[in-house]
């Protein structure tokens, strides 16, 4: 079978064959940047058009079907309307911050990109630290918000990015605590190793009720963080009306829709690798056969399927719940989902320390 | 006592998160279910199911005057309608005809319909004493003019039929 | 005296204007008020200090037009008042119309007219429901209470002609007979009603998050909602009773069964099951009538031209919002003199002010979403 | 109460008051002046108890303006209507808003509709009617805006 090591293995061969050291860097640079982007326009339209088909086949509509087969390129002609709308600044606005805060929202996104393990022995920067990282830049997602609310001189963004504020600071927490049990139980905090620890079985099996626990934990953290409905109070379309990018219009629109689904996609995508071994196969302990056969399924299909399922999870989410209010959502974290996450982390250092995990 | 009073606590918290949850669960698993089963689905397509789109016999689309194949129409020319509505959408010109035996006789010469203004109430046809003006389930009435929205009922060169009075 | 009860006591005594406290506006277009509501509202942080509601966004002076316009003429108007219960707003005035006159309606009319009352009153509440649920966040409730709506819309299409503005009811009964259709086409809404109203418990009720939001939020009690004069559903979960159709008899009401639903929490959880259980009230209703439709005519005979003797006529019915009075003035003329609605809207906006002070943004939208606001009928 | 026991107990409470006959309701004529001090007696006497004024609205008698109040009791379900005759020049009556609270939105909007001024309300301003209208008042008889008015 196909795999992407082996396709980045050939190309990797071939500009060394061809290029010196430096040059078969600074392109394998540009290509990672160039697949990096593509795959972020991907995404979007896939995302796009998945959420607004989930969207209505739950609420008994048929959704888009005009534009592509089964309407399957609706999300190409949205871009396309987009891209040609007026940007437009608010007056009074200040007007670099308000012009910056999409492009950053942006960043994050694709900087956090860096060390998801994408396929077996495919992965663009397998640094040692890789938990750690993807805290540490997610939590700047918050700055763009809080810039697009401030610069754009509207009370309801400003009100928007205020909440979005309490809240990401808040569930930054359990997302970091919930991810930690899983660094506990592996002991390393390298996303590749994570994931080959996972080679006997996922966590969320392995690990037993406490894994399950911080896999739910995590999910409710990481809908929040990425202001997904329920918890969408940044954007609260019947109460602030779009939250902070209300005055935003155009591409620069766009980039903030598009960061949304970026950080979606990237959440789910460590998730998966956490919780539900990354690229790993399914195996079932001495089924051979079985086992082969899902063997033979190529990783990065592995890894794409995981990450679907949960993004279609946060979907299914979003298109089920009401959302809550401010001080019930910080009420969720402090008194909930806190507490809860440091018991179990706690039980998890202490299965760990017993080797009571498979 | 404070002890009891801590298991309590604790019960009624995690009777509290599982209470959470199963009812989080009910929610998802109805819209679950709408996901799998798209024959519920009820969306109509409208423009692509105009042929099979078929309206009440009772809608009220627009007043319209029926005319035989004669173009004659049952229209006396007595203003009843004009008179019943309330937003005076209609206007009857009347013209005096001769007769065969040479005698006047009023008849309308142009029934003015504005559209525009028209809330189809249907007080003008429950009004009518001949029956001569009817809905018609015509639903797409936008036009690019507004003039175009002010219609002649009668058709050019129709007469009343015989025997309506 | 009427003494109003106390609310947060900081929040009364914070200024309006100041360090911290700053305005916005909620509307004229804005997702929640659903339609042209203008609220400025003074807020300090995210805590509401005043709201002050602007009207006459869509204001078009009904009562004046009503003074040009006959006695038939006049109905259609009110059908846009408040357009989700049309069909009762017609009536009202029908009715007053034939207090005025003396006419006896005959009872086919009569259960014609109730059937529809009640089959409007369970779509406007569909309605509701899924609006309230858009309100709080949820936007698949919307698309599942249209379903059972559309089923109502269809039968009155295929009645009374139109959809939303029917103007089916004259002064002495109803404009035509029912659709033969009629009673099968209802029996099959009440079987797809009966199968899919669990799935709104399931979907809104029962949900936790939605009963968080809705719970001790907005609450009114019993001495506050009539002071303010509000009417239906609001009043009622108070603990109220004011159901016109149990209090002041109209039509076949006396003789029909069904229980005029109370709460008494007075919180907008509690205005929200009111008005579930009121539309299983009319399917109770329409259970009653809908066999039981007896023969005779639509429409007493009256003539051409309606004269009301010199007068005054107010008639009192019940709305899916509330309580609608109609208040003919007639000098013995053709057209009434001076026409007076007293629109339950107008009187349920008037308490919003204090039902929500000192309480979070995200609760206005909850609070307001149980007054059941149609803004044309607020402005008229 | 019926309409009769209503009609004794009003004429003691105020004895000025005169009565009309024939309508379904008691409809009491009163002085504007005497207003105040009988809507307060109306809503605290423990036997009428008329805490919810369901309709408030004015006449133009192209003359004289008369203000019409709409009480009912929920306690004991009866109802009444109370008339005030005001001069149309200079129309002015006390406000009932602190008593019942519903009227104070109908009483801006009669105030913006027909001109009268409601004495000691707490906040008189326009309701429904954008700025500029004060002094124009729509619902009176003889208002005319050629403008915005259509004569069919």
């Amino acid at each position: 079978m196909w795999s992407f090591s082996k396709i980045a293995n050939i190309i990797h061969e071939w500009l060394s064959q061809t290029f010196n050291v430096t040059w078969t860097t600074i392109i394998e640079m540009v290509i990672a940047g160039v697949a990096v982007i593509s795959l972020f326009a991907v995404l979007g339209l896939v995302l796009v058009i998945m959420e607004r088909k989930v969207s209505a086949w739950m609420q008994i509509r048929l959704g888009p079907n005009r534009v592509g087969p089964k309407g399957l390129l609706q999300s190409l002609a949205d871009t396309l309307k987009l891209l040609v709308k007026e940007g437009m600044t608010p007056n009074g606005a200040d007007k670099f911050l308000f012009n910056l805060a999409p492009f950053i929202a942006m960043m994050v996104a694709m900087l956090l990109l860096a060390p998801i393990a994408f396929a077996k022995d495919f992965q663009l920067w397998d640094l040692n630290i890789g938990v750690l990282y993807v805290s540490a830049i997610s939590s700047i997602s918050v700055i763009s918000i809080l810039m697009a609310g401030w610069a754009s001189n509207n009370k309801y963004s400003l009100l928007g990015a205020m909440r979005s504020g309490a809240q990401i600071v808040s569930y930054e927490l359990s997302a970091g605590l919930s991810v930690l049990a899983i660094v506990v139980l592996t002991g390393s905090l390298q996303l590749s190793e994570i994931v080959n620890s996972q080679a006997n079985g996922w966590w969320i099996f392995k690990g037993h009720i406490p894994a399950i626990i911080a896999f739910i934990t995590f999910i409710i953290a990481v809908t929040a963080e990425t202001n997904r409905a329920p918890f969408d109070l940044a954007e609260a379309e019947s109460e602030l009306t779009a939250g902070f990018h209300t005055e935003y219009s155009g591409m620069k629109f766009a980039l903030f829709f598009l960061a949304e689904y970026a950080n979606v996609f990237i959440v789910c995508a460590i998730g998966a690798t956490l919780f539900l071994g990354g690229w790993m196969p399914f195996h079932i302990g001495n089924w051979n056969g079985f086992n082969n056969i899902m063997d033979w399924i190529p990783s990065s299909v592995w890894f794409f399927g995981k990450t679907f399922f949960l993004i279609f999870l946060i979907m299914w989410f979003r298109w089920t719940f009401p959302r809550l209010r401010i001080d019930q959502l910080l009420n969720l974290e402090w008194k909930y989902l806190l507490p809860i996450s440091m018991v179990n982390i706690l039980l998890v250092t202490a299965m760990a320390i017993l080797k009571w995990h498979f | 006592m404070a002890f009891l009073k801590l298991i309590m606590f604790l019960k009624d918290y995690i009777k509290d998160v599982f209470g959470a949850i199963k009812s989080l669960a009910t929610g998802m698993k109805r819209t679950g279910y709408y996901f799998t089963h798209h024959k519920e689905i009820i969306t109509q397509q409208y423009p692509d199911n105009r042929e099979t789109l078929h309206l009440p016999e009772r809608f009220k689309g627009e007043v319209v005057m029926p005319h035989d194949e004669n173009n004659e129409h049952r229209c006396t020319g007595c203003t009843a309608c004009e008179l019943a509505c309330p937003n005076g959408t209609i206007k009857v010109v009347t013209k005096f005809d001769i007769t065969p035996d040479g005698k006047k006789k009023k008849a309308i010469d142009k029934l003015v319909y504005h559209l525009e203004l028209c809330t189809m109430c249907n007080l003008c046809i429950e009004a009518c004493p001949s029956d001569a003006i009817k809905m018609a389930q015509t639903f797409e009435h936008s036009v690019f003019d507004r003039a175009q929205l002010t219609k002649v009922l009668n058709k050019p060169g129709s007469k009343i039929m015989d025997g309506v009075e | 005296m009427y003494r109003e009860t106390q609310i947060v006591s900081d929040v009364a005594k914070t200024p309006l204007t100041g360090e911290g406290t700053f305005t916005i506006n909620v509307g004229p277009q804005h997702p929640a008020t659903h339609g042209v509501l203008h609220l400025v509202i003074t807020l300090n942080g995210e805590t509401i200090l005043n709201i002050e509601p602007h009207l006459g966004y869509i204001h078009r002076s009904i009562e004046k037009m009503c003074e040009s316009l006959t006695y038939r003429q006049f109905i259609y108007v009110t059908s846009r008042m408040d357009y989700l219960s049309a069909h009762i707003n017609n009536h009202a005035c029908a009715l007053c119309v034939e207090k005025g006159m003396q006419i006896e309606i005959p009872s086919r009319a009569q259960v014609i007219r109730v059937l529809m009352d009640e089959l409007t009153r369970i779509a406007s509440h569909e309605l509701w429901w899924g609006a309230m649920a858009m309100d709080v966040g949820a936007f698949t409730p919307f698309f599942h209470a249209f379903r059972e709506r559309e089923t109502i819309n269809d039968i009155m299409e295929e009645t009374c002609g139109a959809r939303l503005t029917m103007n089916y009811m004259v002064p002495g009964g109803v404009m035509y007979d029912i659709h033969p259709n009629f009673q099968k086409r209802v029996k099959d809404f009440l079987q797809l009603y009966k199968r899919k109203i669990h799935e709104y418990d399931e979907l809104v009720t029962g949900n936790i998050i939605f009963q968080n939001r809705m719970k001790g939020v907005g609450v009114l009690t019993a001495e506050d909602v009539i002071s303010y004069g509000c009417t239906g559903p609001v009043a009622r979960g108070s603990g109220v009773s004011s159901d016109i159709r149990k209090l002041y008899p109209y039509e076949i009401y006396d003789k029909l069964e069904f229980d005029e639903v109370l709460e008494t929490a007075g919180d907008s959880f509690a205005r929200y099951l009111i008005r579930l259980r009121e539309m299983n009230q009319s399917i109770r209703i329409v259970e009653q009538l809908i066999d039981n439709i007896p023969e005779g005519d639509f429409q007493a005979k009256t003539k051409a031209v309606l004269k009301l003797p010199k007068g005054e006529f107010y008639q009192r019915v019940e709305t899916a919002r509330g309580e609608l009075g109609v208040y003919i003035v007639s000098e013995g003329g053709t057209t009434p003199y001076r026409i007076k609605f007293r629109s339950p809207g107008f009187s349920n906006l008037s308490i919003l002010n204090h039902m929500v002070k000192g309480s979070k943004i995200g609760d206005l939208i909850a609070a307001m979403g149980t007054l059941d606001l149609v803004i044309p009928d607020i402005d008229r | 109460m019926t309409n009769e026991e209503l009609k004794i107990k009003i004429s003691e409470l105020l004895p000025v008051a005169t009565f009309e006959e024939g309508g379904e309701w008691l409809n009491i004529n009163i002085e504007p002046a005497d207003w105040l001090s009988f809507a307060q007696q109306l809503r605290n006497d423990s036997s009428l108890y008329f805490d919810y004024l369901f309709c408030l609205t004015c006449i133009d008698w192209k003359t004289y303006l008369t203000m019409v109040y709409h009480l009912s009791s929920t306690k004991y379900r009866h109802n009444i209507v109370v008339k005030a005759k005001l001069d149309r020049n200079k129309p002015e009556i006390e406000t009932v808003s602190h008593i019942w609270r519903t009227a104070e939105f109908h009483e801006r909007e009669v105030y913006e509709m027909f001109g009268v001024n409601f004495l000691n309300h707490p906040d008189l301003r326009l309701l429904i009617l954008p700025d500029g209208w004060e002094g124009k008042n729509p619902l009176r008889k003889d208002f005319e805006d050629p403008v915005n008015m259509i004569k069919l």
